[in-house]
């Protein structure tokens, strides 16, 4: 498209941890990412690394990369120009990936032999590096018309789509296409899937210059066609003349209508039907019902929020990403770590912003919730650094579309994922869709995986999750709503079969991300966290670590403490302001609609909060539990838990803290 | 003042080199692998990336390219040579620059903010610094340097070590299973120079610390040393090389 | 029991693509070497088996190379019994 | 002119850390193998060199060698000559 890729974030999404296979797994998966990421030289910001059950067979890994843009330089990924040269520039084409992404998303290789396996690609992120910068060159210098990166369907897919674009056709010559192995049939080299590689259309005047580019990069590149009016892609083995035409002897082994293959191609009307164990999503506004499962076990909630920073999926994923280069190019401000990633953009006041979030644990319950809520999560992380979210990318990781219960649950996820959109006003600007995600055992959890790129106009405003400074106030936003089904404390302490999970108002969610930009913007602001996996306590409790200060916090409870603490009910944060600020905030919540309260201040080395009202000890003694009426943790405690979860879950080695929050917070001490 | 930044096929952090340049004021020239001319310039930066993917070893296959001979010439003639993560790693493979740098000892790619300290502030590279602890990022797979030990001992008598990895109290993580050393580095050694003191290695990343809107500005002081070096090289009609960095015989 | 030496040598297979043969085929001009062609990197893993008779140390050595040392997706492997600690040492310091 | 095919060695020197030797040592109980010791992990380049004669060719390799595939500072080398294209596929193919 003419943009220079600046960053790559990566959902990874395992079975059990503590499994050999699972171990091998993350570790390669990661060492992969890591080593192409780094190579290439666009740094890895961000991601997600989520573990459950469902992918026990079946791991997903969903990378969403973001480039910079000068309007001048972009191109489209068509064949335009009746006349004008086809050139494939790039590795060589192999017999590598022959069927890959549709016969490795379909089948099973549990029982081959191993060697048997279709050929799989080797990345080559050196070539893929040069190949970047050729094509760049290639753009910035106007000697392309167009330009399409080869993926899944190799030869085929790339000159059909652009053709079709564009209202042409293709005459390719297949001779013309460098081979890396000999004797490949014709229809191997049209659908191998070799990586590295584009294609491009040049007017027949620019094609020396083209090939010095790619030369000077030390790139292989060949004619291996010519673009036609008829809308057709003709393949011709005996080469083609000067004239434009087949060569005398020359054989057309093949003719399609490019669209045929493309916006032509047939469309599939598959049954869907809801699962019979499906449950719906409670109404907003159903009474709470006390799923208090913990306290009423006489547990520490300090315990259970200790427990739930220390999971495998809450802890901190600093091992992931300490093997990524997240610095080079110079434009990261927000490292992994702590919530979104923020890049500035050279030159400018701007930054952008950017995030990853799916929910595959509500999604499994109910699908339509399960997409609006990772819409309106992954928005929400961009919208508290101050950021207006620009679009969303999502990648939709579904099972067999054929099952109609698969086919239901992607059918649903759409549907939710359109209307947070829509309620959000965030366009989604593209995406990828991963189907056929089973295996012997089942399927995967439904997982709609968004990501967000939101723009931040001076970065001087930016606000982090952390608290910042002592005796800041404290303020919780929006409400909780019943439900812990699909909770992180659901997964730890188990729930009632009847239990749902919290449902979502997408008004007020679109409120909430308007206050808080607006509560930034006006420079209120000091620190801003959304309440997500975990509940309020644990994005307090990463308020506190991330910052070193604790907080003396007092919640008043009107139903159960476990909902309170631990619930996961969306369109809810926290904030930290200067006290000063507190009352004016709170009014803007109001002018949104949203509740707010004060919940205590920022200070010493404790994160304590103290329940009170008709759901705390009161309540509770009368039915003659002994549950704690404070959580009361020390935060090194909580780091050190946090810090070394994923570890322990993996059972891997992990160095000191190496916290990119020392090298100094530029933005922190901001909403004075 | 120039200063050239060289870009061997599969390097990536020049752009991050070009950046700390341009904010030290100082106008970077793109220096192209293929091309033994180096312009006029004062200074040359190798940078960091993965030169030729960094097959075979990293930082070998460079040392062949027709720029290393000019700039192997540049250094003769006592021209400034600094060497970023990749760029040590080719100029190790080149013999500039004494020892060779392994793969880290954790066999990971290392990626996050560590802490270097200055050995010595009357250095060509070290001028501008403060001698505080810097902290800057690592990033690469292949950074755990190595020479023997009496490599070693002489390095340290001629004061031709010039970094080491350090804990936040500036004390040095010198065994190379400390958690502060991050690739297992030999006595914590994260960057070298040559007997001459005109030519230097490093493997952490200062350019990409050289503003404040990135973490901190800390970077700065290594690159503005560079900058103050060559203009003072420069200054003295290119003087042919001399002892850059004074030996104190009982260190 | 006895102690056996081995060498497994695992490289690309053919028709993989193979980066680093060719990024050595690159660089070859610029060290004017003209007559080298079909370069393939691969990995070269010596060990010590102990075990009371060949065939014994040899089935431990295929196993570990099936699952371990070679990736049998893209790679192929072969086994080499080596003759005294290891060929390349006796070999490197006879070269000095 | 003839073709001859060489496979060039590199271990790391004896007493040079061996990261990559000692991760195969520590994972070996997991497979539980307790036979094997002594893991050297090292380099195999084979390459194809056009010459008038062997020695010749052995030049030219032995030269890449010192200068491009090994490091003397921390690796040995040793040079095999290989009948055929490659010892390794040739096995691989063998072993189907
Ligand atoms: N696979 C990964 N790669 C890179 N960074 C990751 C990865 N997984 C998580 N992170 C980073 O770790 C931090 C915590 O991630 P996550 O648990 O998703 O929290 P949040 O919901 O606040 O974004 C975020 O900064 C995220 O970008």
């Amino acid at each position: 498209m003419g943009a220079r890729p600046i960053a790559v974030l990566d959902a990874l999404r395992f079975g059990d941890p503590a499994d050999p296979h699972t171990r091998h797994l993350v570790d390669g998966i990661v060492r992969g990412v890591g080593g192409y990421g780094n190579c290439v030289g666009v740094p890895t910001v961000g991601g997600e690394l989520v573990f459950d059950p469902s992918y026990q067979g079946n791991p997903l890994v969903n990378v969403m990369a973001i480039g910079l843009l000068e309007e001048r330089m972009l191109i489209l990924a068509e064949a335009p120009g009746p006349g004008n040269y086809v050139v494939l520039f790039g590795s060589t084409t192999g017999r590598d990936g022959i069927g890959g992404a549709s016969v490795l998303a379909s089948a099973t290789f549990q029982d081959q032999d191993p060697s048997k396996r279709p050929a799989v690609q080797v990345g080559d992120p050196f070539a893929e590096k040069l190949l970047i910068e050729a094509s760049l060159e290639l753009i910035d210098r106007r000697l392309v018309e167009g330009i399409q990166d080869l993926g899944a369907g190799g030869i085929s897919c790339a000159t059909s789509e652009s053709a079709d674009k564009a209202g042409t056709g293709i005459l390719l010559d297949l001779d013309a296409i460098p081979r890396r192995e000999p004797g490949m049939a014709p229809w191997e080299v049209m659908i191998s899937e070799s990586q590295e590689r584009m294609l491009a259309t040049c007017r027949p005047e620019n094609f020396e210059a083209v090939r010095e580019v790619c030369v000077r990069w030390g790139i292989p590149i060949a004619l291996v066609g010519l673009v036609t009016t008829d809308g057709d892609i003709a393949i011709v083995e005996g080469g083609i003349g000067p004239d434009g035409g087949p060569n005398p002897g020359a054989t057309e082994i093949a003719r399609i209508p490019a669209a045929a293959l493309t916006s032509d191609a047939i469309v599939h009307y598959r049954l869907a039907t809801p699962p019979t164990r499906h449950r719906q999503a409670p109404a907003p506004g159903i009474p709470l019902t006390a799923h208090d499962g913990l306290p009423e076990r006489g547990m520490d909630p300090a315990a259970v929020l200790a427990a739930l920073l220390g999971s495998p999926n809450l802890s901190s994923r600093r091992w992931v990403y300490e093997q990524y280069d997240s610095s080079v190019q110079s434009n990261t401000v927000e490292w992994p770590g702590h919530g979104a990633a923020v890049l500035r953009v050279k030159g400018t006041k701007k930054a952008l912003v950017a995030t990853t979030d799916g929910n595959q644990s509500v999604s499994a319950i109910d699908p339509h919730l399960g997409a609006q809520l990772s819409v309106a999560e992954a928005t929400r992380n961009v919208s508290i650094t101050g950021a207006r979210p620009l679009g969303i990318t999502n990648c939709l990781n579904y099972g067999n579309p054929e099952r109609p219960e698969a086919f239901w649950q992607l059918q649903e996820a759409v549907r939710g994922m359109a209307e947070a959109c829509r309620a959000l006003s965030v366009p989604v600007t593209g995406g990828n869709v991963s189907l056929y995600n089973e295996y012997p055992g089942g399927a995967i959890a439904p997982t709609p995986e968004i990501g967000v790129v939101g723009l931040l106009d001076d970065i001087a405003t930016l606000v982090r999750p952390p608290f910042t400074t002592e005796g800041d106030a404290v303020l919780l936003i929006g409400k909780s709503t019943p439900g812990m089904a699909g909770s992180a404390y659901a997964a730890l302490a188990g729930i009632s079969a009847e239990d749902s999970p919290p449902g979502i108002e997408l008004d007020r969610e679109a409120a909430l991300q308007s206050f808080i930009r607006e509560a930034i913007g006006r420079g209120l602001v000091a620190s801003a966290q959304d309440v997500s996996g975990g509940g309020l306590a644990v994005a307090l409790g990463e308020c506190c670590i991330w910052s070193g200060l604790g907080a003396k916090l007092r919640l008043g409870i009107l139903g159960s403490p476990a909902i309170e603490l631990f619930g996961e009910s969306p369109s809810r944060l926290v904030l930290s302001c200067r006290p000063r600020h507190a009352p004016a905030i709170e009014l803007l919540a109001r002018q949104f609609g949203l509740d707010s309260n004060v919940l205590g201040s920022v200070g010493g080395d404790r994160l304590s909060i103290e329940l009170t009202g008709m759901g705390a000890t009161g309540a509770a003694e009368e039915r003659g539990s002994r549950i704690a009426d404070a959580l009361d943790v020390s935060i090194a405690d909580l780091r050190h838990t946090w810090d070394h979860g994923l570890a322990r879950a993996l059972g891997v080695e992990q160095g000191p803290v190496h916290d990119a929050e020392a090298a100094g917070t530029a933005a922190s001490g901001k909403g004075n | 003042m120039k200063i050239g930044v060289v870009t061997f096929p599969g390097s990536n952090s020049d752009v991050d080199s070009i950046n700390a340049l341009t904010v030290a004021g100082v106008e970077p020239v793109t220096l192209w692998h293929e091309s033994p001319e180096l312009g006029g310039v004062s200074a040359v930066i190798l940078p960091g990336g993965f030169a030729y993917g960094d097959y075979i070893r990293a930082g070998v296959i460079a040392r062949f390219s027709p720029v290393m001979g000019s700039v192997k010439d540049f250094a003769a003639s006592g021209g400034y040579v600094l060497g970023i993560c990749n760029g040590f790693q080719v100029l190790a493979e080149s013999g500039l620059v004494p020892g060779a740098l392994l793969r880290n000892r954790s066999l990971r790619f290392a990626g996050h903010l560590v802490n270097i300290k200055p050995e010595r502030l009357d250095s060509p590279f070290t001028r501008a610094a403060t001698g505080e602890p810097l902290r800057v990022p690592v990033a690469h797979g292949e950074g755990c340097y190595y020479a023997d030990d009496a490599t070693l001992d002489e390095l340290e008598r001629a004061g031709q070590v010039l970094f080491r990895y350090v804990h936040d109290d500036g004390t040095p993580a010198i065994d190379p299973d400390d958690k502060a050393n991050p690739n297992g580095s030999l006595r914590a050694i994260a960057g070298v120079c040559n007997a001459a003191g005109n030519v230097a290695g490093l493997m952490p990343h200062p350019e990409r610390m050289s503003e404040e809107v990135l973490g901190n500005g800390g970077g700065m002081q290594l690159i503005k040393s560079l900058v103050e070096s060559a203009a003072e090289w420069e200054k003295a009609g290119r003087p042919a090389p001399q002892l850059r960095i004074k030996v104190e015989a009982a260190r | 029991m006895s102690e056996f030496r081995y060498a497994v040598n695992v490289l690309p297979k053919p028709g993989i693509l193979d980066p680093q043969g060719r990024a050595v085929e690159l660089s070859l001009p610029h060290l004017s070497v003209t007559t080298v062609s079909k370069v393939r990197v691969g990995r070269r893993v010596e060990l010590t088996v102990t075990a009371a008779a060949e065939p014994e140390a040899r089935a431990v050595v295929d196993g570990l190379a099936k699952e371990l040392l070679s990736n049998p997706l893209i790679e192929v492997y072969a086994i080499e019994l080596l003759e005294g600690t290891s060929s390349v040492t006796a070999a490197g310091a006879a070269a000095k």
